[in-house]
């Protein structure tokens, strides 16, 4: 009796110190400081540049790592400014060597890595030892596949790697012809053929960042939780999972507050801070929510500056003009809207026998989706149809588009193209199969409202629900008939959605309809080395047609961001490119602190 | 044991001095799913001061079920006392609240069971078991009721005695987990002992020692002892009186000697002819025929009859059941065919 | 002793090889190749043949001294489990979700241990009464109750509507204050067969010759319970609760989910979501290990209850 | 023996009559056991006749789950008694075919936990040595990892292969999973009953005449363990369905059609709007069906084996 006694009260010890152990309360904030506090939907991977390949996770490390070039924080349309770099860069006559000067004082944040801990200047051979570890075969990066033929003598470095044993084992100081520096603050980058988009999808990307060399040396493999930037804030406690904190990196040079934006801009009050040094908050904390409701009532108590609506809230928050209902006015509380450069679709795989060769059936299937009623039962009425392949944000948006009528739900052209795909097909057509990349239950009744709307016109599919791993692999394979996914991009260019469409992009590649035709393709060729301007738009608005006729997907819609945020949260605009905006926000702390003790009334 | 009476004489003995337990239309039942098991019917008799009363009869019948109604330890909820009264020195057992009847349990009748070893808690020490109840009702300390404790062990004749109270029941044989059941009934001296079988399960040598060390304890202690068994060689040496169970119900009853000397009943004739008897030797042994009802098809009528050389063929044994009846003095019967018991009407 | 703790470390071998052998045939040869997601979207094939070097998933799967096989039986027994997909060390992630999942399961264990013998006992004081009936069957009625439900409803009601709870882990609060909705419900769930089972487990030694013993000597009902059957009965609530005891280890899958604990549950939801199998097979291994040393554990625990049992 | 068992010993049937007999004879006086047969059955006949429904196209109830048949979320009313769910349809209809999908699942699990776990257990008791060492360790090995993780693993790792030539989708990959872990319980069982029996006499008797020895386990020793077999399908049964109820949950089950795990995990969502007819719906479902399986299977356990529970 007494041993187990003592067994038992040894246990319940155990199980104490267990819960006293772990007990993980934030740390205590001080009245006075500027804490930033937002939610973070998804757990972030890991905080090394060139392995981000997760948009939370590049939320995160955009605050700590900087590009040489970033996005005019008010500006619209969106405008790159220099960030790293001393000015725009210098772009020789035939496009293809770019001239960079980089910013002096620049340091990266103090690190155990350097020598003695303190931090060392920023150099152009950053840049090139950045751009080669992504080279670097070793290193896994996922953002290879954008600098793939681009940079001269690059390839050859990333055959080169594939001979060394380890990551560390590589050579980096080998010349890359493309890639060099005069001296310490200039980068001369070449390319193979022009590239309108390198600036934004290099020079401004944060995969791109510049990391100092012997942070990579000292961490290893360990380097994705032990980021060394050069940005103005840096990691102090990151709790996988849960929570992440950046404090003030106190090395960040002085910054100022932009000083002009677009119109409306200083009524908006976002000219408040003009000129005054940033960033304004002296920590940033990420709490992990994956669950939107939980987040929603953390931001209604104040305890997170700015929030989404959880779709099954929605009614309480907006009302059907599109408004705030008052009892969120009461609180003071703003709302954001705005566009996502994103489209969703059910894309049909062109290599498969019964789809690719039967436009009138995908045309019918097209047809059979009413994306009114898609939006509306599942995004609260504020997507967008997609009429096309590019989001109406974007530059090179046809406005004529909707003409075309691709969108148009219409069940009885539906069943009559459907007559017209017997045909084609020469008898019965066999059940169709849509591949759906998860089980959840938005996929479950994504899947359902899909299986409904196509039995709807006369047609048998059946939905595959997927773990994203077999959804991947099965797409690669083009072992797919249907499959509903989408993109969204990151920089403001069409080209990225059409690229989706490049015949040479098929088989594995990101062309996962497997769509291919040689008009389309020759366009692309012509658009891709033209700069932005009338007549590549032109060239974007014809491949679009051309992609919507040859329908190798239906197109249901875009995305539309609703944002609240709290009357103390200032300078908060909406970026649809830009990530690294923590340093321009600003908390009214008197405020927030009423809305506190307000609450704390309420409740 | 001087009477076994059926109700309206029994009244008379009330007040009878030397009587220390009479048990009057003892009725216990076990209400299970199938129907009523009437495992105790009518049952009445009383045990003197100071004498062993045996109580016989086979398996099933019913005598460890009126032990337990005895003790009010008829496990519930199936079993309930159906009727009847258990008079011991004057109070009826059966109105007592539970907490007076704790009183009774360990202090004024003790039992001893039939499984000696799983009688006894694993987990405790022997000694601790026995001291338990001492410091009970002795209201002892516990230091003392050790003392008693090992004092009692070493009554019962087990050697090395403060030793072995420190010793689990697994470290002990059967014939010393019976000393230690012997040990614990008399710690608190009872009045009445009840052993239940308290030899079935042992060697026939250890049989006798045990049952020594039984009279030799009656002796001191001057206790009654209700002696549960189906062993008749046992009733016939050490018991004063004895009753004969069949079927849930008392059939025969008289002191030992005289019906060991003339049964009357048919069944207590034909347990008496399967018993082996120095002296008779050569004489074949008899059985019973048939075997035992069971409790929920009983026969109607004598519930012996189907069994019975007499009743087989008799019409009245068949649908009427005899109740037990004094035919002479001191000595009971319930047998349509016994010499005497329709006269008693 | 020593030499029986011995014996029966050795007879674990077997076992675990076998664990091994299962998880290697589950998730080696059966589960395949996760490479192509780990690439990411529209790598191209090089990459994806690193990432297959990277994870030695390009060595052949029997044969040689660098098979997969060999390695498989090489890492485990050295604990080294490698990365998972998003290059996090397999046994950090394990390390780190230890804390949360114990926070959570051990208060839970306890709290219905507790309650259920509690509870076990006093249904047994009135066993056979409409009390006992009605006991049994609130028991049966939460056992069937799915657990999900239970969640749900616990979540919506007590945290969301009411506001009582925490609705979410939130690293603000302590861990007592974000573990107490989760740990109430998995009580309230659990409570219904834990409390069936003791009351068997307490019947079945009330039946026992010993508890009439102590009723003949004259002993109270709380004497007998508490002294002479609680004491048996320990030895199957001992043996319940060690054989429990492995898997407190591995938290709840689904109150983590719900609750946002990042605890080894929530870990396994993810991995099975990711088909990260490094985890999944780690997570198997350890907990397999777990439950072969607490059988050990439990079989001592015996001798200790029990003076009938000795190890030799 | 004591008096009390002797009891329960006298009601022990008396030769001739079958245990089979006597258990059914006892049962059917248990009114509570014999409602809950009854809904059991019930549930049993719903998702038979679904099958045979769906197998011959019949448009009737539940086999029209998917047919709209009102607005989206509307609450319970005298035209859809349990309300409508995201689609408009009716939550009533998807409930009852839920029952097809998780007694389809429990059953296969079962039959094919039965079908591994019993002749290994048969085997492994008979003929001990050797090849009870290979079969004990196998079951070992698998009880050492926790079951809900067993499962699982098997449940990722099947999902979606071609094993043998035949795709495993769905819930065929659940009740492969459940049925591959679970088979452990029984095969224990069975192993330990066959030891206990195959020195009894009968088994003697049957070599000393020269049975073969298939002929001695299949049909001298099976009879006597299979009500073993019986009592632990009946209250297994309830765990699977509870199981299917999870593994949905976590996007593992069925996905394609109304399951009650797939319908709860719906209504995490749609609580905060206030919809709760879906969430209740199945709960009801699951509720009163393994209720009615525990307390039969209780009944069916006491009244087969009552040495099994004595009180």
């Amino acid at each position: 009796m007494d041993f187990a006694l003592k067994f038992l009260s040894i246990l319940f010890v155990a199980a104490l110190a267990s819960i006293a152990g772990c007990d993980g309360s934030a740390p205590v904030e001080e009245p006075n400081e500027m804490v930033l506090h937002h939610v973070l939907y998804t757990k972030i991977a890991g905080l090394d540049p060139a392995n981000i390949s997760d948009i939370y996770s590049r939320i995160v490390a955009s605050q700590i790592f900087e590009t040489l070039y970033d996005y005019h924080f008010l500006k619209r349309p969106y405008e790159l400014v220099p960030l790293l770099a001393k000015g725009m860069p210098q772009i020789s006559e035939d496009r293809l060597v770019y001239t960079i000067i980089i910013k002096k004082g620049v340091y990266f944040q103090s690190d155990a890595c350097f020598p003695g801990g303190k931090a060392r200047e920023l150099k152009a051979q950053d840049f090139v030892y950045s751009f080669k570890r992504i080279a670097n075969i070793k290193t896994l990066s996922p953002s290879w596949a954008c600098l793939d033929e681009r940079i001269l003598g690059l390839d050859e470095f990333r055959q080169y790697t594939k001979s060394c044993a380890g990551a560390e084992d590589v050579d980096y100081s080998r010349r890359v012809e493309g890639l060099q520096t005069p001296d310490d603050h200039t980068l001369v980058i070449k390319l193979t053929k022009p590239w309108p988009q390198f600036i934004y999808s290099a020079l401004a990307d944060t995969a791109f960042a510049p990391v100092a060399e012997e942070a990579v040396a000292y961490y290893g493999q360990d380097i994705i939780s032990h980021p060394v930037g050069t940005g103005p804030f840096r990691l102090n406690v990151w709790r996988r999972g849960s929570y992440v904190e950046l404090v003030r990196n106190p090395t960040f040079r002085v910054e100022p507050y932009p000083c002009e934006g677009e119109s409306g801009d200083a009524e908006a009050g976002y000219l408040d801070d003009a000129g005054k040094p940033i960033p304004f908050a002296d920590r940033v904390v990420w709490t992990v929510i994956e669950e939107y409701q939980p987040a929603w009532l953390l931001f209604l108590g104040g305890k997170v500056d700015a929030g989404v609506i959880p779709k099954d809230s929605f009614d309480e928050v907006v009302t059907a003009g599109g408004e705030l209902t008052s009892a969120m006015k009461d609180r003071n509380i703003h709302l954001k809207t705005f566009s996502d450069p994103s489209t969703y679709w059910l894309g049909f795989n062109m290599a498969d026998d019964i789809l690719g060769k039967n436009k009138p059936l995908r045309r019918a299937i097209s047809c059979a989706i009413d994306r009114e009623r898609f939006i509306e039962l599942f995004f609260n009425n504020r997507h967008l149809v997609a009429h096309g392949v590019i989001p109406p944000m974007m530059s090179s948006y046809n406005p004529e588009i909707e003409e075309k009528g691709h969108a148009r739900y219409d069940p009885q052209k539906a069943e009559e193209l459907l007559a017209e795909a017997v045909k084609v097909r020469g008898g019965k057509l066999p059940v169709l199969k849509i591949a759906m990349p998860g089980a959840g239950t938005w996929f479950r009744q994504y899947g359902q409202f899909l299986k409904r709307s196509l039995n709807a016109v006369g047609l048998e599919v059946e939905v595959q629900y997927m773990d994203r791993p077999t959804f991947q692999e099965k797409l690669r394979a083009g072992s797919v008939e249907m499959f509903a996914s989408g993109a969204s991009a990151a920089i403001p260019d069409a080209q990225e959605f059409l690229s989706l469409f490049y015949g040479k992009y098929r088989a594995g590649g990101p062309n996962a309809f497997n769509y291919s035709n040689p008009e389309f393709d020759r366009l692309y060729e012509k658009a891709q080395v033209l700069p932005d301007g009338p007549e590549r738009r032109e060239l974007y608005q014809e491949m679009e047609l051309i992609v919507l006729e040859d329908c190798p997907a239906a197109f249901l819609n875009h995305r539309v961001a609703y944002v609240l945020r709290h009357d103390w949260y200032k300078n908060y605009k909406p970026h649809a490119f830009a990530f690294g905006l923590s340093k321009y926000r600003r908390i009214d702390l008197a405020k927030r602190a009423a809305y506190r003790e307000l609450v704390k009334k309420i409740e | 044991m001087d009477r076994i009476t059926n109700k309206k004489r029994d009244l008379k003995s009330m007040n009878d001095n030397g009587t220390l337990l009479s048990v009057r239309d003892l009725s216990t039942h076990f209400f299970t799913e199938e129907g009523v098991v009437k495992a105790v019917q009518d049952v009445g008799f009383s045990i003197k001061r100071g004498r062993t009363f045996a109580l016989v009869g086979e398996s099933g019948c019913g005598k460890t079920v009126t032990a337990l109604s005895i003790m009010r330890l008829v496990p519930a909820p199936q079993g309930r006392i159906a009727g009847g009264e258990i008079v011991l020195e004057g109070k009826n057992l059966l109105e007592l609240s539970e907490r007076r009847m704790r009183e009774v349990r360990g202090h004024k009748i003790a039992m001893i069971f039939q499984e000696h070893r799983s009688s006894l808690n694993p987990v405790h020490t022997v000694g601790s078991q026995i001291a338990e109840a001492v410091k009970l009702h002795q209201k002892r300390s516990s230091r003392e009721a050790w003392t008693d404790a090992v004092e009692m062990l070493r009554n019962a004749g087990i050697a090395d005695a403060a030793e072995r109270a420190r010793e689990y029941p697994h470290q002990f044989s059967g014939g010393m987990c019976q000393r230690v059941m012997i040990a614990m009934a008399v710690s608190c001296e009872p009045a009445l002992l009840i052993a239940d079988e308290p030899t079935t399960a042992l060697d026939v040598t250890i049989q006798g020692r045990i049952l020594d060390l039984l009279d030799e304890l009656q002796r001191e202690n001057g206790m009654s002892i209700l002696l549960i068994t189906h062993d008749l060689g046992i009733v016939a040496q050490r018991a004063d009186d004895v009753a004969v169970m069949y079927a849930s119900r008392i059939v025969e009853s008289a002191d030992s000697q005289r019906l060991f000397a003339k049964p009357l009943h048919p069944y207590t004739q034909g347990l008496w002819e399967s018993l082996p008897r120095l002296g008779f030797s050569g004489r074949r042994l008899r059985t019973i025929p048939g075997v035992v009802p069971e409790p929920l098809r009983f026969p109607a009528g004598c519930k012996f009859h189907p069994r019975c050389p007499k009743g087989r063929s008799d019409r009245r044994c068949q649908s009427i059941e005899p109740e037990l009846r004094e035919v002479e003095a001191g000595r009971c019967v319930a047998c349509w065919h016994a010499r005497g018991y329709e006269s008693t009407l | 002793m020593t030499t029986y703790i011995i014996r029966r470390l050795l007879y674990c071998v077997p076992i675990v090889f076998g664990v091994l052998l299962l998880t290697f045939v589950l998730f080696v040869v059966i589960g395949g190749d996760i490479s192509i997601e780990i690439a990411g979207k529209g790598a191209s094939q090089e990459t994806i043949d690193e990432i297959r070097e990277e994870y030695g998933l390009n060595e052949p799967l029997f044969l040689g001294w660098d098979s997969q096989f060999i390695n498989h039986f090489k890492n485990a027994l050295t604990f080294d489990f490698g990365r998972a997909r998003d290059r996090e060390l397999v046994i950090d992630k394990i390390k780190r979700g230890v804390g949360p999942s114990l926070a959570l399961t051990v208060p839970m264990f306890f709290a219905v241990v507790v309650i259920a013998v509690s509870l076990s006992l006093v249904i047994a004081f009135v066993h056979g009464s409409m009390w006992d009936i009605f006991a049994v069957v609130v028991c049966i009625a939460g056992m069937s109750v799915p657990f999900l439900s239970f969640i749900l409803f616990g979540q919506y009601f007590l945290a969301y509507k009411w506001g009582l709870f925490p609705i979410f882990f939130s690293s603000d609060l302590t861990m007592a204050q974000n573990v107490a909705l989760p740990v109430l419900i998995g009580v309230a769930a659990g409570l219904g067969g834990n409390v069936r089972f003791y009351r068997t487990v307490m019947l079945d030694e009330m039946g026992r010759d010993y508890v009439r013993t102590a009723f003949a000597k004259g002993l109270s009902a709380r004497r007998v319970l508490f002294k002479h059957v609680l004491k048996n009965a320990l030895i199957p609530i001992i043996t319940r609760m060690a054989m429990a005891i492995p898997f407190l280890f591995l938290g709840s899958l689904l109150l983590e989910r719900f609750f946002g604990i990042p605890g080894l549950g929530y870990l396994m939801v993810e991995a099975i979501g990711a088909r990260d199998y490094s985890v999944i097979s780690a997570m198997t291994y350890i907990s397999a290990i777990f439950f072969v040393v607490f059988n050990l554990i439990t079989d001592i625990c015996y001798s200790l209850v029990d003076p009938r049992v000795s190890l030799e | 023996m004591s008096e009390r068992k002797q009891i329960i010993e006298t009601r022990r049937p008396p030769k001739g009559r079958s245990l089979w007999k006597d258990a059914a004879g006892r049962l059917r006086r248990r009114k509570p056991a014999m409602v809950c047969l009854g809904v059991v059955i019930a549930y049993f006949l719903l998702a038979g006749s679904i099958h045979v429904g769906e197998f011959f196209d019949l448009k009737v109830g539940p086999t029209l789950w998917a047919e709209q048949v009102g607005r989206s979320y509307a609450p319970p009313s005298s035209k859809n008694v349990l309300g409508t769910d995201i689609f408009g349809q009716s939550v009533l209809r998807k409930t009852l075919y839920g029952a097809k999908i998780s007694i389809t699942v429990a059953l296969c699990a079962s039959l094919i936990s039965i079908a591994i776990g019993v002749p290994l257990g048969a085997v492994a008791g008979y003929f001990r040595g050797f090849v009870d060492e290979v079969i004990v360790w196998l079951y070992s090995t698998l009880s050492s990892v926790p079951y809900i993780l067993l499962i699982l693993a098997f449940a990722v790792v099947l999902r979606d292969k071609t094993l043998f030539g035949y795709k495993v989708t769905g819930i065929t990959a659940v009740y492969l999973a459940i049925g591959l872990t679970s088979w452990v319980g029984i095969c224990r069982l069975v192993r330990g009953e066959i030891i206990k029996h195959k020195d009894r006499e009968y088994v003697m008797a049957a070599v000393s005449y020269g049975c073969s020895r298939r002929r001695i386990i299949f049909r001298h020793l099976m009879p006597n363990v299979l009500h073993i077999v019986i009592i632990d399908f009946s209250l297994r049964f309830v765990a699977f369905v509870h199981a299917e109820v999870i593994l949905s949950f976590l996007g593992l089950g069925e996905s394609d059609r109304p399951s009650w795990g797939a319908m709860i995990n719906d209504a995490r969502m749609e609580l905060s709007r206030g919809v709760w007819w879906q969430m209740a719906a199945a709960t009801a479902a699951v509720f009163f069906f393994s209720l009615a399986l525990n307390i039969f299977g209780d009944a069916l356990r006491d009244s087969l084996d009552p040495k099994l529970r004595i009180q």
